[in-house]
């Protein structure tokens, strides 16, 4: 099994997440982060004085998915979540040594 | 504790002292009506100041923050009238300070005083309102830093030795009314220039917070403070138009001088970011109206409703240059500008009254209508309550920083006050 | 349907019926200014007391708690101008309760009652606000677990068969001050210990929150919990200084003894806890504020400012120590302390009454002016407040909990009833 | 530049004219007191609006949508002194529009005008406050799309060429007061038909926000929405009881009117959806307040309280429908239901009037009570200002569309319009 | 060194994390993240109108531990964070390369 | 490519990120956890009870980098987040098998 990890911006989730579970993804999960890269942040005003604000807000979704179904997934992600402008995101994969589903304790990949 | 007690006792003893109440029939009902409701407008300014300040620290102060203005609600509301009422009001000891007599509110009664149309106790609570939120406007300066039982001691120790006489100067038959003729309608020079000369002398004492000038400390919540902003105009106009202590034509005029100018100083406080900076921000709008607030307040009863749209006007814009302007070049931390809006403010308005004060509404005449005098008396008053707050303020949190420190750890300050002083924290929202 | 549109029918000819208003000339405008500000600002309290409470609740909860405050004053909006009024005002039936002529509010219009410089309606009014913040007040002893169904038919129910009666025992005409002569000036016993003691009912009924006592439940939202705070603390001067039905040295007197004391309860509260747990928390300011508040309530216009000192910070001091040492002693679950505070300090405020009171301050004399008697009744209006409104409470609330059920269930408890109950959450506040 | 320079000459000319203040003694202090108080509590309205409407956005715009409130509250501040109160009350031009006397507030000081009792400053200010509301009112329709710019520019045409002349009609002596003989107590159609139909007219020029329909827009602070109604109805009794310009028995009435309609017509709302949706929402409490709050504005001081049961229970009922059903089946964005809420409500409240009042209660004679023609003489009304200000309002605002543009680029309302616009954040909870 | 990433219902993070104190873990930091998974979402009304939100709260426990104790972990958040209802989570686990004690600059297990 | 997963206290946040800038790391994410560890956490009051709150609020890096630069960058971080009380956090290091930028289908290191 690999895990996906996907920094997206924040606006694209419903959209991703969609495409995702029509491939048959059945589960994910996300967080709010704080992106920081190529893409400008903005200024902001504070009584008259200016301050840059360097971390943009993005959206990380994380899903373990079976390695049979890795490319169509990742490619999914680039597909949905590409506007073209800086700041798109990245995808990074990772190895997963197991999984668990606590409910029953089923492990591998009938725990996705 | 025998103190304590004794101080009890002496408080059981006043309470059972019989009362001779025997209300004559002169009460103005309408007049002491506006004045109970003023009254309530003015104490609601204090909360609200708490809010406009708390939005704009960072969210591990929010609560040590909103506490100061509280707490001194709360305090002050007892000492005005154990003896702060007293010493402002009571009778004149050499033009300097009240007397005695009203100690523990004794003789201040259900009836009228002499020639008045509203009862005694509730002219006392309306002042007091004002000495409530003097110190709790100098809170602003110290914020994200003070010590919680210093702020308190201070607070006592100032309201006594500073805000008492200068109340009794102008407004208590001292000599800045009597001898100088200077004009403050709801008080330009008693809390406004007041509190932010106390708050130079404590950012001075005091000093700047970890940090500053190097990391941004952004404000955390501005609908709070957009809510305290609000909150403050509205209670502002108990403040003002209060001040006439009538339900009549005056009060009436101070209301209108009020919302006008206040209007006109978001908007000057607005344009000049705008051009200055490029953007509009909202916290720009409420500041600029506080600005105006501050500015129209020793004029308000005094001046006709088209020049406080100039006395408020150029209350926003003097007030942005002096936050964006001559705060950075000074590099001082006044954290929520309380020189910059009381200060300036405050001493613009003050000037302001003695260009544009005028017989014709209610006021001695102007330098704009032929009386270059009384823009003379008004810039002495400013002077003379800038050299004694100044002064005495220093010798003050001098004396409090070597004897209990006004100044939290390192640590402390680092970790937020609301944890490290008061245990607590203002939100879990993530639950 | 039948019945609504029966109903309907008959407000309909209620409407039409024809009104003979015919204001005569004996109108005080100063005190109906007075009594209709008072109002306003009594009305402000109950959404006040909503962000109290609503605040010190788990965020998954804080609009179902804010809402009982709301849902309250909407509900008995109503039911006050339907019956409310006439049970509580209508003419005396045997010294329990009021008759049916004002009904529908019949006969109760624009000119003023018997002798009175106010109009009949503004005084309805005036007295619904009370009626209305007094159920909203028990909802702090059951927050985070009761079903807003029976949440609204408990307060029709409540306030039509213990609110309305006690209502008229103090104020209406009724037993308690004809024949007991017990005072209660702006309603130490009709509102705040008849809340607390219904609120204890609840909480026998209705049990504990799940996981009380083992998880922490921190307050959500403190900056919330101390807006709500300080506009309690403005409204209170309608509910107190309100209570004079006049704008005079009476209101004026029960204006500064409400500030006084508040300010000390604070006071007296903080320094408690400073003491015993070592931190002086912002929930203790503003907790020791709202017990002043209470306490002073039945005392307001018939003590000494001095007294009112010693009568708050007493009530600081007694309510803390209720909350913090009584309530984990017998382990019940009062989610925010209507117990601690309003029972409390309500039955302190109620007895320091019989204590402080004085002839010479608008009151009858009271056991420190050497009258025992009257520390003697107003301990007999306690107990028979308690003893009624704690009875009849528990059988409402039984019958209640049998016919529809006062609990949700436990997975929506755990969802929390922001989600469950109303399908809505508080805040989204990280997109 | 210069034009600036001329405009503050001008002013300063103004200022310095003396004005002959000799006040005489006819001044009634009660309804005085009461007008002050009721003149701060419609300002408190337009700030109580912006969290109304600041709580429904999302937190990206939270800032922009409650500044376009609190701008609107700055800015016609002072274009009302300057001419509006002029074009609204000055010597009546063809019944349309007032004339020019007034312009710079010449001639509005601190007597009384003829037969009344108060000063003509704050009546002219009262009447300021609705000047202000009207237009904020109109903000919610374009919320989270609009230009700051172009909205500050859009209110200050629109309270020149729509408000003024309307409130000239109905209260300055124009024709719908003299010739129609239509009754609009607080300003049904004054305040909020026409906000609504302006709102409609922005609705169809400025378009959807993107994304409205296809993603959830949820509002993300509920609880500051609350504070917002709850602000509103506080306020609103300054709106309604005010506008009796007395204190006394019609000023309790409409005071008793207002808050009964509102308590029914929340409940209206909620059970209506929760009949159809299932669940009880506190958004629907405090929407339904508010219709109700709008209904009974034209009638509250025209018809009996138990009228009043029906006109906001039906208020309640008929909104909800309006924002539920009506609005999705014509898929236009009203973003916060300024349309669903005013438009409706208002319409109700005028045609309501024509129905329920009652001579007895102070009103002329409505349909229930044999007089068809009063009804006839609102439907009129109403329409005339249907016409008048949708028309006007379009063309203002296409004008405008062309010129500055109202709309903020696609990646701005993306952002948020507090970062693109003001340059700013409304929270920062996280560090 | 292992890394378990365990996500789970809100209100069984005490309650783990008692639990896996008790048999030794010494460290662990935990996100509030949002699931979408089986367990549906709950329906939200809006001004008269109904939106389906299918993101559900969940808190996210980040652990690294030795080998040595990996299994009793797992099944220590087995156990505890088990109600037998859909939407109890699951327990992944990563491989961990390095680990560095900030404070001291230790590294690999002493560092935990 | 590794992953880098610093947790560290909050305020070091700037700092640290400035570091890592200088030394050639072009991106980061960044998201706010809460650690249980060695470092005692706070007592906190609620109407005179007492709790004891033991999550105490940190930052959390992740950086996926290079391995050409890997200690490097670990060693940037130690030496910037480190105060030498206890809670300065710890640096974990994982594995990557793949990284891609959304914008433009990049993979492999020239995506980071
Ligand atoms: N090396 C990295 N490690 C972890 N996250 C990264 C890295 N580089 C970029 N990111 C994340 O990806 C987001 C987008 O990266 P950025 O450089 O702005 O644009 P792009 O993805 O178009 O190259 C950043 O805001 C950050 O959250
Ligand atoms: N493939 C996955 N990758 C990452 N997280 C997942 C995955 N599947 C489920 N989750 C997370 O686990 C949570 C519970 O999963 P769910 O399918 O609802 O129930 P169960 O764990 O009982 O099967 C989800 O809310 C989500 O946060
Ligand atoms: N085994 C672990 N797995 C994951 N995170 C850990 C682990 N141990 C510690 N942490 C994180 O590191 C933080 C600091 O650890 P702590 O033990 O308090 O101090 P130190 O890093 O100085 O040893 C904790 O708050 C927690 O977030």
């Amino acid at each position: 099994m690999k895990k996906i990890e996907a920094i997206i911006k924040p606006f694209k989730l419903d959209e991703v997440k969609d495409a995702l579970h029509k491939i048959g993804v059945q589960g994910m999960t996300m967080v709010e982060v704080k992106g920081f890269g190529r893409q400008k942040g903005h200024t902001e005003l504070y009584r008259g004085a200016e301050y840059v604000i360097d971390f943009i807000p993005k959206i990380k979704i994380e899903l373990v998915v079976a390695e049979s179904i890795l490319d169509k997934a990742i490619e999914t992600i680039e597909n949905t979540a590409r506007t073209g402008k800086i700041g798109d995101g990245k995808i990074f994969v990772y190895n997963v040594e197991e999984t668990v589903r606590i409910r029953t304790g089923e492990r591998g990949e009938v725990a996705l | 504790m025998k103190r304590l007690l004794y101080v009890f006792l002496m408080l059981i003893g006043f309470a059972v002292s019989a009362y001779g109440a025997d209300e004559g029939p002169k009460i103005d009902t309408g007049a002491t009506a506006w004045l109970l409701m003023s009254t309530a407008l003015v104490m609601l300014m204090t909360p609200g100041l708490g809010l406009f300040y708390g939005g704009m620290v960072r969210k591990k102060n929010v609560l040590a923050t909103i506490m100061h203005s509280f707490i001194i609600l709360c305090i002050i509301s007892v000492v005005w009238v154990l003896w702060g009422y007293s010493l402002s009001f009571g009778s004149d000891v050499g033009g300097f300070i009240g007397g005695l007599d009203y100690v523990f509110l004794s003789g201040v009664g259900l009836e009228p005083p002499e020639g008045k149309g509203y009862p005694h106790l509730i002219f006392m609570m309306f002042q007091g309102m004002f000495a409530i939120i003097t110190p709790a406007l100098i809170t602003g300066a110290f914020a994200e830093r003070m010590k919680f039982s210093a702020l308190m001691i201070f607070s006592v120790i100032w309201v006594t030795v500073i805000y008492s006489p200068l109340c009794h100067w102008v407004w208590g038959g001292g000599w800045i009314s009597t001898k100088l003729g200077a004009l403050d309608f709801a008080g330009g020079t008693v809390v406004h220039i007041n509190s932010a000369v106390a708050a130079a002398a404590a950012i001075i004492v005091i000093g700047k917070r970890r940090g500053y000038g190097t990391e941004p400390m952004m404000p955390h919540n501005l609908p709070m403070t957009i809510i305290g902003a609000a909150l403050l105009w509205f209670g502002w106009f108990g403040f003002n138009a209060g001040s006439a202590l009538a339900a009549d034509g005056l009060a009436s005029l101070a209301f209108v001088t009020t919302n006008t100018a206040t209007g006109a100083a978001a908007l000057g406080w607005l344009f000049t970011e705008w051009v200055h900076r490029g953007k509009p921000t909202a916290l720009g709008v409420v500041s600029g109206a506080v600005a105006g607030l501050v500015a129209i307040t020793p004029a308000a009863g005094f001046i006709s409703p088209m020049s406080s749209i100039i006395v408020g006007g150029a209350a926003g814009i003097i007030c942005y240059f002096a936050v964006s302007i001559v705060k950075p070049m000074f590099r001082y931390d006044d954290s929520l500008d309380v020189l910059g809006i009381h200060g300036a403010g405050g001493i613009w308005g003050a000037l302001a009254t003695g260009l544009f004060a005028s017989k014709a509404w209610g006021g001695t005449d102007g330098l704009f209508f032929g009386n270059p005098k009384l823009f003379l008396m008004q810039a002495l008053a400013v002077c003379a309550t800038i050299v004694y707050v100044f002064v005495v303020s220093f010798i003050i949190l001098k004396v409090l920083d070597v004897v209990i420190g006004l100044r939290v750890s390192e640590e402390d300050e680092f970790t937020g006050l609301d944890i490290s002083i008061h245990g607590e924290h203002g939100y879990e929202l993530d639950k």
